[in-house]
């Protein structure tokens, strides 16, 4: 085996495994988005779905061989970020009102150890 | 200058022209052949026109009615044209069909454009009168183009995805146009004709994604074509029904038909009166273009279904007229019920056999052999004919309805009345769009209602034409209502209309009394002349519904114009 | 992978049905998304999954270099995605003034088009 | 030889992008609050990614592929602090408190009043606004 | 002056990223970024010099302490037994400008164990999320003779 | 065409219509005295008409008419014979005399222009009707006969009762009138007969088709209703609310006719059958005897009058049913006769309640010396309705009784019901034409004075044309009672009966009517009474019959418009989709277009994750109860969606995937900043139910059937070209985009097109608002530079 | 959302997405890319800034309404339809012309422009929306 053998095998593999690992990432990310159990939890689940999904673009890329979709991953940076802007936004707005104000209070009840989301 | 520009340029190829000739059509157009694609044109550059200057309330007239004047010129010449010299296709963007969007028109396109190219420029007049300077600066006149450029494209469309697209530029239109106003109860009627009318769409959408995943080709042409080569293919079966359902929800058709009475009473009358005129026939149209024309043999097998759906229809909407006690939703009922008898004349089978039952009884007599064919001819004519009607008879009793509105104040049949000893004129052409309306001679809804039960009696579905009757006669019942209610009647004295009615706030969307001037007469009179062109001196428009009738049974010219005569 | 996808769009309808036919609207804005991305799906599935090779044409090329996957229901799929997401923002908006007006989200507390007591019409003449 | 030994390094890239970008995801999972996640999120994941493009630049058959693979990973270098202060801002702001095993917070409680107001706070961004439904 | 920079390296960007070396494409560039700029000429008023050799340098440092973060972000999330002492710090700024203030903020979120979350309305303060702070005056000290010294060094 | 150039007929059919042009302005010109050049158009009309009459009475058909609507086979054509040009005669003649009498009768009315438009629209539909050929023709004339007596019914508008009997009269005739068309139709389509000649020739025909039943049942509902024939008469004493010149004119000589007209005509064709001889009497006969009963019980001499049209319509249906030539001749005698006598007597009436304001038979009497030609011309016509000689009433009622003298129980039942009719009617006429101008004069009434020349010139022309058809009756039966008798009889007819009465068993029953007549005469006041009781006591009429219908027809609407119109957005949703759902299945299972049991799908692992992911998003959509999590999962199928674009080949849609899916989660957030929304969201376990079942269905279906469409083979031209050409031509290398922009553009600019009109539509709604309290908010300025 | 960290940073980051989505707009034509991505960029970079600095800032940077530019956008596209039938050709037909501009050949096309309305009609009506919005909520 020479170098560029092992380099090519080398690479397929660490692919493999990067899509492995992406793959858990998603499954755990989701499973945090699920859990909640605060908004801005879920929110930074999103952001970080958003980079897990950039990156397995970029495996993909990688992997397929169509590097133009690098363009993709650059779209998703730019819109994943206003996202969590907006939804920062969206929590500093919904902490005006006091009906909203008692759901944060819930939600930091949920995070002391009660259960998310289900509220009467 | 292109041609100065492409030979200089070193990227192309040599053999461009070979590979243009073998792609493209070279050929120069006819300037008169530019016609199909002006009123699209004219619409979306008189929108963003208005758009841009909307906040110039008081100018956009100035720009707004020559517009539309230009439309209806424009819709009349392509009529004009159509009639002299046949379907004429153009390529967008010069790509051979079927590989380009094709545009055609034949002469029921023709018909349906040029007919909703008058009512627009009718209710253009008339908003000028009565749209306030807050809906114009939120662009009244900006939706009402958009909606008619998606009304015209998708009557001149030869093309099913490109026809989806036109429906969702004149639903945007028409979404736009139905919350202009923000009263509470166009919110909350815009709410149900948005969701249900998004259903429809994206049904339609869906049928056309199975269609292109069977056949491979969106233009309608070609569809024709490969259908008819294809035997009793299930998957075209279901699609042609799925198409069904989508536009008959489009045509607000029982029991698609919840939208419609949910909503078209809450916007301002003169969006009522483009919407009843216009969007429901075009889900009509496009029932008759792609049901009818393309998949004759699965529209035969579904005949019996679309005779259900038109007598019921007419039922509900000539029943639902008479429930109503507001003058606009009565309306929005008798929409309906001209959906369902032009559903009657799409319910005729196109195959022979039906009438060899039928020869039988009148044998000795049938000097004029009926055939089946001719059956679905003089249906299919008469449901065209009774479009049009409905659309210009449907807009003008909006319209009417709307100047008694603001005469009286209220649009209740309870709370109206007096209008024929105060605005005699008003009411003699209300009385005239309700006779037109409830089919009765000599105007526009009799001569279609006459080819309408005279086919259903040919094809042998008595119920059907007793349907089409009896729904004329509800329907002459509710406008002798409206008649004596709303306009013999005396207008009901403060005092009289005490407890309970008066305290009642106004209905939130009537229009302040003697809101509109005579400039609102302008228009109503214009339709009256349609009424009674289309009633007195039908055989210009018979023989023109005719022909497209039998351009759609026999599209050999329809085809022909898009892809040559060579197939 | 037609199945896979099949089985995805089935879902996406499944669940986009049962979202709107709920009384909330906020729910069947939801559910109008999910139908959106499941028609998208279908048209793309209708076009067929072949090769997975992007439909760009290499630089050096005049003409696609093998098998590409099918452009035609990518464009129609384009274009129905931002027709979707025109009418998801409109109908949001509208939800969004409507619950502002009526104060309600629920479509069976919104009477006003069509309100619940309305009496006979007039029986006279 | 040097495109090899590229492609080990693109290899190692992947392998070390990927496991950060898998670390990131158990970060937020394990760890306590939204602040204590943050902090995996923002670090973690913007590396993971940025790693990741970073292997797809070195591999990319053409320049400006590499190049814009670089102007993501820069992209996301700008933006991940200022989505993580952003949010973490919104949180604390609007009365998300840290979790129980925190042992300080020198920060004020959020004034009632100042809770999200989004009030401009000096006059550069004092832009009239106009009053519309306000009768 | 400052917007002249900006617009270069707004022109320099373009031309990375469209991938084409070309004069015509760099004025290109050029003419894009100030017609980008010109848009938000309202809020571009930067009122430091030298920027552009200060940057890179601070970009490395940058990079380097990001990778580090991670690294520790990873180790813990993996350690079996996360012993963390978090809390959140208040800072006080010796950086008054708006820039400085930005730059020390992002810089602090992308080093170790710690994240800015939010500046006091004087300015006076830079409030700061960190692992561990069992130690919080030594931990404001890193901060202050680490990055803020770097950043008052570079811009003053 | 000899007699009558077609110009001359088309002339004498426009003529009415001229005027009805004319007669607003030339009303507000002339006042009252308009009725005089109004009444030149009828006068000229049946002159032309009478033109005719020499080349009909020889038995001359004389057609004319032109190509009408040639696409639907219909014509505007007109046929000249016995029949209709005696009834045009009629029509324009009498109209003469109503328009004079019109001009008094409404003088100085704000409305009187009006009027005179309305009753020359009427005049013209009807002269149009019974001249019409084709059956289309006739028809547009018989349902503008219904529309212009609805508008004269209604003509006081301001009166309730005027705008029932205006609605009543177009409800029954509008009905029947669709039946008629219907019959019309039939016969046109499955006979393949286009015109009354037509019908007429081919008479033996029609009666052994198997189209008979139904086409005779049709004609015979637009007949009855239009003739008001029990129980369709209700119509006819309501329409009374209407101006006492309409009642004359429509309700005695003209509309009601109509429908006899319509028998007559179709007599030689339609007649002559069991069906025929059976149907028509007895509808006849019991209308005769209940008409002439109401017409007793009748206090208003008007009301009176229309009974007695009631049940002289009854007796013309009768007699045409028995459809003998004798009886023929006997209807065609009574029909001209009470065309005149009624005609008067109605104008009568009007002038009585003109001189006394009021139409109360109670409290009327000793008119006589106040209103002496009025008395003249009601005592004519009374005679002449009660069949006394000479008049023509008697020539009529001999022949009646001619027609009816057979020893068969069948006539003998008819013959009994048509001297009890004629007995009642000679009651009713003097009860009208007497009782008011004799005996001693009511306090109540003030100042009685004779009407002006037009008021009284009317009924005694028509009564001393009752009188000089009978004493010159050869002229006239040679002139107008042969041709027409001859028309509906389908052969020539010869009529010699004269006033001189014949001892003879029709003079014998005529005398016995008399006497009967008298008898009544003199009871009327206790029978009225009687009557009137028995109908209190039976509580229930046809007319009151038409009221609960009309309510009831309105009730079960507003019922049945509930149900299918409940309100409820969900409902209206899970009916659609449920329909679509069978507009799916229905097709899917009748054609049996399943797919095929598809293999095992073989995937990479990060295919199966990414399918894996979107199943995790769409399943929080679904089931959260926290909407936020349903949004933020909303997300997630999103971003598996664009995933998935990406993998099989499409990165434009995979990029536009992400950049919407990301924007439309941002959106809802930043609009959902200022819902206070509750975060809880439940949903009632029915509905889940019925929800679920509605979408396991739906998706089921179209995924089975998108399978199924994925299976078959594909034709891939279209693409095969864009790919060909995409970068040769139109010099892109991305094909999606340039599909986009160039081959398929028109998608594009339409798309773009709803993207701004969105927009547009969105600041609208931002913009104008209503505040909850229904405050109006001034109109919002932008501060825009 | 008017920290300073961010404000200080939004200006340069909309610019830099600006630059961006026009530079997605140019290269559609031949790479993933195209007016309506480019517009949607354009759109969210606008977003930013607003979150950022408020509302007016966005609508003085744009100069003109956001409506008015999709106008244009629309005018735009459909002119460059229009175009062809100036040729005789059929409606939308592409017209190419590759002038040479400092020594680069530069590709000017009726596609070009139609795609540049469909940016500017999504850069508009979208700013359009998101600044309605975020007036609501903002006042
Ligand atoms: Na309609
Ligand atoms: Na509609």
């Amino acid at each position: 085996m020479n170098l560029h053998d092992f380099a090519v095998a080398f690479f397929a593999l660490a692919l493999t495994g990067a899509l492995v690992l992406l793959c858990i990432a998603f499954l755990l990310t989701v499973t945090r988005i699920l859990l909640g159990p605060t908004l801005p939890d879920r929110v930074l689940g999103l952001d970080v779905l958003t980079n897990v999904a950039i990156g397995f673009i970029a495996v993909i890329a990688l992997d397929s061989g169509y590097t133009l979709y690098v363009d993709v991953a650059i779209g998703l940076c730019l819109v994943g970020f206003l996202a969590t802007v907006a939804f920062a936004r969206f929590i500093l707005s919904r902490g005006k009102t006091e009906h909203l104000r008692r759901e944060a209070r819930a939600g930091i009840d949920a995070e002391a150890g009660l259960s998310g989301g289900q509220r009467p | 200058m292109a041609t100065d520009m492409e030979a200089t340029s070193p990227s192309v190829e040599y053999s461009l022209e070979m590979l243009k000739a073998e792609a493209m059509v070279t050929a120069p157009v006819a300037a008169s052949d530019y016609l199909i694609i002006l009123p699209i044109l004219v619409c979306f550059i008189f929108g963003a026109g208005l758009l841009m200057m909307r906040k110039r309330v008081t100018q956009q007239a100035y720009f707004a009615i020559p517009g539309l004047v230009l439309l209806f010129a424009i819709d009349v010449a392509v009529l004009l044209k159509v009639a002299a010299e046949g379907p004429w296709t153009m390529m967008m963007g010069g790509w051979k069909p079927p590989f380009g969007i094709a545009f055609t028109v034949d002469m029921m396109g023709a018909l349906f454009l040029a007919v909703s190219g008058f009512v627009a420029l009718a209710c253009g007049i008339y908003a000028v009168a009565s749209i306030s300077s807050t809906e114009r600066r939120y662009g009244f006149f900006p939706f009402m183009f958009l909606m008619m450029g998606g009304v015209s494209g998708a009557f001149l469309t030869g093309d099913v995805f490109n026809l989806y697209v036109w429906f969702e530029v004149l639903l945007i239109g028409s979404f736009g146009l139905l919350i202009l106003g923000s009263q509470h109860n166009q919110l909350d009627g815009a709410t149900k004709y948005c969701f249900l009318n998004l259903v429809g769409t994206t049904l339609f959408l869906i049928a056309t994604g199975y269609l292109y995943g069977v056949f491979g080709t969106l233009n309608m042409a070609d569809i024709a074509i490969k259908a008819a080569a294809m035997e009793n293919d299930s998957a075209v079966y279901v699609i042609g029904v799925l198409y069904l359902a989508s536009l008959s929800l489009k045509a607000a058709a029982f029991p698609l038909n919840f939208w419609l009475p949910a909503s078209y009473h809450t916007p301002r009358f003169v969006v009522s009166a483009l919407f009843a005129g216009l969007l429901t026939k075009v889900g009509v149209y496009a029932l008759i273009r792609l049901l009818l024309m393309l998949f004759p043999v699965e529209h035969a097998g579904v005949t019996p279904v679309i005779a259900w759906i038109a007598g019921l229809t007419m039922m509900v909407g000539a029943l639902g007229a008479l429930a109503q006690s507001d003058l606009r939703r009565l309306l929005n009922y008798m929409v309906i019920a001209g959906i369902g008898t032009i559903m009657a004349g799409l319910a005729l089978p196109q195959v022979a056999e039906v009438m060899v039952a039928q020869a039988g009884p009148a044998g000795e007599l049938a000097a004029a052999a009926s055939t089946a064919a001719g059956a679905m001819q003089t249906g299919l004519s008469g449901s065209i004919y009774y479009a049009l009607h409905s659309i210009v008879v449907m807009t003008a009793l909006y319209l009417t309805a709307g100047v008694a509105a603001s005469l009286t104040g209220s649009s209740s049949l309870a709370q109206m009345g007096g209008l024929w000893r105060s605005t005699p004129l008003l009411a003699a052409l209300m009385l005239v769009f309700l006779f037109a309306v409830s089919g009765l001679p000599p105007f526009s809804g009799f001569w279609p209602k006459v080819a309408l039960v005279r086919a259903t009696i040919i094809a042998d579905m008595p119920w059907l034409a007793a349907a089409i009757l009896v729904s004329g006669f509800l329907m002459t019942v509710a406008s002798a209502r409206i008649f004596a209610l709303a306009f013999w009647r005396p207008a009901p004295e403060v005092a009289e209309a005490s407890g309970t009615e008066a305290a009642q706030a106004p209905h939130p969307s009537a229009p302040a009394p003697g809101l509109y001037g005579s400039w609102s007469l302008v228009p109503l009179l214009g339709l009256t002349v349609f009424v009674l062109a289309a009633g007195l001196w039908p055989e210009w428009l018979a023989r023109l519904t005719d022909a497209a009738a039998a351009g759609v049974i026999d599209p050999a010219a329809y085809l022909s114009s898009v892809f040559g005569d060579a197939p | 992978m037609e199945t896979v996808l099949s089985l995805a769009v089935a879902c996406l309808l499944a669940a986009a049905v049962y979202l709107l036919t709920s009384r909330r609207i906020i729910r069947m804005l939801l559910g109008v998304v999910l139908l959106g991305n499941a028609v998208n799906l279908l048209i793309f599935t209708a076009g067929r999954i072949g090769p997975s090779a992007p439909p760009i044409i290499p630089g050096n090329l005049s003409v696609p270099e093998g098998l590409i996957a099918n452009p035609l229901p990518q464009a129609l799929i384009l274009t129905a995605i931002v027709i979707s997401f025109s009418f998801f923002a409109f109908l949001l908006v509208l939800t969004y003034r409507t619950y502002e007006d009526l104060e309600t989200d629920n479509t069976d507390e919104m009477r006003l088009a069509e309100p619940e007591e309305e009496g006979l019409p007039p029986l006279g003449y | 030889m040097i495109g090899d030994l590229v492609l080990i390094l693109a290899g190692l890239l992947v392998l070390a992008g990927s496991a950060f970008a898998a670390v990131a995801a158990l970060g937020i999972l394990r760890l306590p609050d939204v602040y204590t996640r943050m902090h995996s999120a923002s670090k973690a994941g913007a590396v993971g990614a940025g790693m990741l493009l970073l292997a797809l630049a070195l591999t990319a058959d053409s320049t400006p592929t590499a190049l814009r693979a670089l102007a993501a990973v820069v992209f996301i270098l700008l933006t991940a602090p200022l989505a993580a202060h952003l949010l973490a801002k919104a949180a604390y702001s609007v009365g998300y408190k840290l979790g129980p095993e925190s042992v300080l917070d020198e920060m004020p409680p959020p004034r009632p009043t100042n809770v999200g107001t989004d009030a401009p706070a000096d006059a550069r961004n004092a832009s009239p606004q106009p009053a519309i439904d306000q009768p | 002056m400052t917007m002249l920079l900006f617009n270069l390296v707004l022109a320099l960007m373009w031309v990375v990223v469209s991938g084409s070396f070309t004069l015509l494409n760099l004025l290109f560039g050029f003419l894009l970024g100030a017609a980008a700029l010109y848009l938000i000429r309202e809020e571009g008023n930067m009122s430091y010099i030298g920027r552009a050799r200060l940057g890179f340098s601070l970009f490395l440092l940058f990079l380097l302490e990001l990778l580090k973060s991670a690294w520790r972000v990873a180790v813990m999330v993996l350690s079996p037994n996360m012993n963390l002492k978090p809390g959140i710090l208040a800072f006080p700024l010796r950086v008054k400008s708006d820039a400085e203030i930005t730059l020390l903020a992002n810089m602090i979120t992308l080093t170790p164990g710690t994240l800015s979350i939010d500046v006091s309305e004087d300015r006076s303060t830079l409030y700061v999320h960190a692992f561990d702070c069992s130690d919080p005056e030594a931990a404001k000290a890193d901060i202050r003779d680490g990055f803020e010294a770097k950043i008052l060094e570079v811009f003053r | 065409m000899t007699g009558i150039e077609a110009t001359n007929g088309y002339i004498a059919l426009a003529l009415p219509f001229l005027a009805a042009a004319l007669a607003p302005l030339l009303t507000r010109v002339l006042g009252q005295h308009a009725a005089w050049p109004l009444a030149i158009a009828p006068a000229a009309a049946f002159f032309i008409l009478f033109g005719a009459v020499p080349g009909v009475s020889a038995g001359d058909v004389f057609l004319f008419g032109f190509d009408w609507i040639p696409s639907f086979d219909i014509r505007f054509s007109f046929r000249l014979d016995g029949l209709s040009t005696v009834f045009g005669l009629l029509i324009t003649g009498i109209g003469t005399l109503i328009v004079l009498y019109s001009g008094g009768y409404l003088a100085g009315h704000k409305d009187q222009g009006r009027f005179f438009s309305f009753i020359f629209l009427f005049m013209g539909s009807m002269l149009g009707l019974v001249l019409a050929d084709d059956l289309m023709t006739l028809f547009v004339y018989w349902e503008l006969t219904s529309i212009t007596s609805f508008l004269l019914i209604g003509f006081d508008h301001h009166r309730e009762a005027a705008r029932r009997g205006a609605i009543q009269a177009l409800v029954i005739t509008g009905g029947g009138g669709l039946a008629l068309l219907a019959g019309f139709i039939v016969i046109r389509e499955l006979t393949g007969l286009a015109s009354m000649t037509e019908v007429l020739a081919a008479g033996d025909a029609l009666r052994d088709s198997a189209l008979y039943v139904p086409i005779l049942i049709l004609v015979l509902c637009g007949a009855f209703t239009k003739s008001a024939q029990m129980p369709f008469h209700v119509w006819l004493p309501n329409a009374m609310e209407a101006p006492t010149p309409v009642s004359a004119y429509l309700h005695s000589a003209t509309m009601v006719k109509a429908g006899i007209y319509l028998l007559l005509r179709f007599h030689p064709a339609l007649g002559d059958t069991a069906l025929w001889t059976t149907i028509l009497p007895a509808f006849g006969a019991v209308t005769l005897v209940v008409g002439a009963l109401l017409a007793l019980r009748a206090t208003d001499i008007k009301i009176t009058l229309a009974y007695t049209t009631v049940a002289s319509l009854g007796l013309l249906v009768m007699l045409i049913g028995v459809g003998t030539e004798t009886a023929i001749i006997a209807a065609v005698l009574y029909l001209i006769a009470h065309s005149l006598f009624k005609g008067g007597l109605f104008m009568v009436a009007g002038s009585v309640d003109h001189g006394a304001h009021t139409r109360e038979i109670e409290k009327l009497g000793g008119l006589g010396r106040a209103m002496p030609i009025t008395f003249a011309a009601a005592m004519l016509c009374a005679l002449s309705m009660g069949g006394v000689t000479p008049f023509v009433g008697f020539l009529a009622k001999e022949e009646i009784y001619h027609a009816l003298e057979y020893a068969d129980p069948y006539y003998v039942a008819l013959m009994i019901a048509a001297i009890v009719g004629n007995a009642l009617m000679f009651a009713a006429a003097f009860i009208v034409a007497l009782k008011p101008f004799v005996g001693r004069m009511p306090e109540t009434i003030h100042h009685p004075h004779e009407g002006s020349l037009t008021i009284w010139i009317g009924p005694l022309i028509l009564g001393v044309a009752g009188l000089v058809g009978a004493l010159f009756y050869a002229t006239y039966h040679q002139l107008f009672t042969m041709p027409m008798a001859s028309a509906a009889v389908g052969a020539p007819v010869e009529i010699g009966i004269g006033w001189v009465p014949h001892l003879n068993l029709a003079f014998a029953l005529s005398m016995a009517t008399v006497v009967l007549g008298i008898v009544i005469y003199l009871l009327s006041a206790r029978l009225r009474a009687g009557i009137a009781g028995f109908l209190a006591a039976v509580g229930w009429g046809p007319d009151k019959g038409f009221d609960q219908a009309m309510r009831g027809l309105i009730r079960a609407a507003v019922r049945i418009t509930r149900l299918l119109q409940p309100g409820h957005l969900d409902q209206y949703m899970a009916v659609t989709i449920a329909v679509i759902i069978a507009a799916l299945f229905g097709p899917l299972i009748y054609t049996g277009g399943w797919p095929a049991i598809p293999a095992f799908p073989r995937l990479h692992f990060y295919e199966w994750a990414v399918f894996a992911l979107l199943l995790a998003g769409i399943l929080p959509v679904v089931l959260a109860t926290n909407r936020l999590t349903a949004i933020l999962s909303l997300g997630i199928q999103g971003f598996a969606v664009a995933l998935i674009f990406m993998l099989l080949g499409a990165p434009d849609l995979s990029f536009t995937q992400f950049m919407v899916e990301t924007l439309s989660v941002v959106i809802l957030a930043l609009a959902m900043t200022r819902l206070k929304l509750s975060v809880a969201d439940h949903r009632p376990l029915r509905d889940k139910v019925q929800a679920g079942v509605l979408a396991i269905a739906a998706g089921s279906g179209f995924g089975l059937f998108l399978l199924s469409i994925a299976q078959r083979p594909f034709d891939r031209t279209l693409s095969d070209f864009f790919e060909r050409y995409s970068y040769a031509i139109a010099h892109g290398r991305n094909i999606v985009n340039v599909i986009l922009v160039d081959f398929r553009g028109v998608d594009t600019m339409g798309e773009i097109a709803v993207v701004m009109v969105t927009g547009l539509a969105v600041l609208a709604l931002i913009r104008i608002r209503v505040g909850p309290k229904g405050v109006r908010y001034p109109d919002p300025l932008e501060k825009t530079p | 959302m008017r920290t300073i960290i961010f404000r200080t940073v939004a200006p340069y980051l909309t610019s830099l997405m600006v630059l961006f989505s026009i530079f997605v707009l140019l290269r559609g034509h031949n790479e993933a890319g195209g007016g309506f991505i480019g517009g949607l960029i354009a759109a969210s970079a606008f977003g930013i800034y607003g979150i950022a600095c408020g509302v007016g800032p966005v609508r003085r940077a744009m100069y003109f309404h956001p409506m008015s530019v999709a106008a244009a956008g629309l005018m735009l596209a459909v002119l460059s339809g229009v175009a062809s039938l100036v040729v005789s050709a059929q409606f939308l037909t592409g017209l190419w012309a590759f002038p040479q501009i400092l020594g680069s050949e530069v590709a000017i096309s009726t596609p070009l422009f139609f795609d540049i309305g469909v940016y500017l009609v999504v850069l508009g009506a979208i700013s359009s929306i998101a600044l309605a919005l975020e007036e609501r909520d903002t006042d």
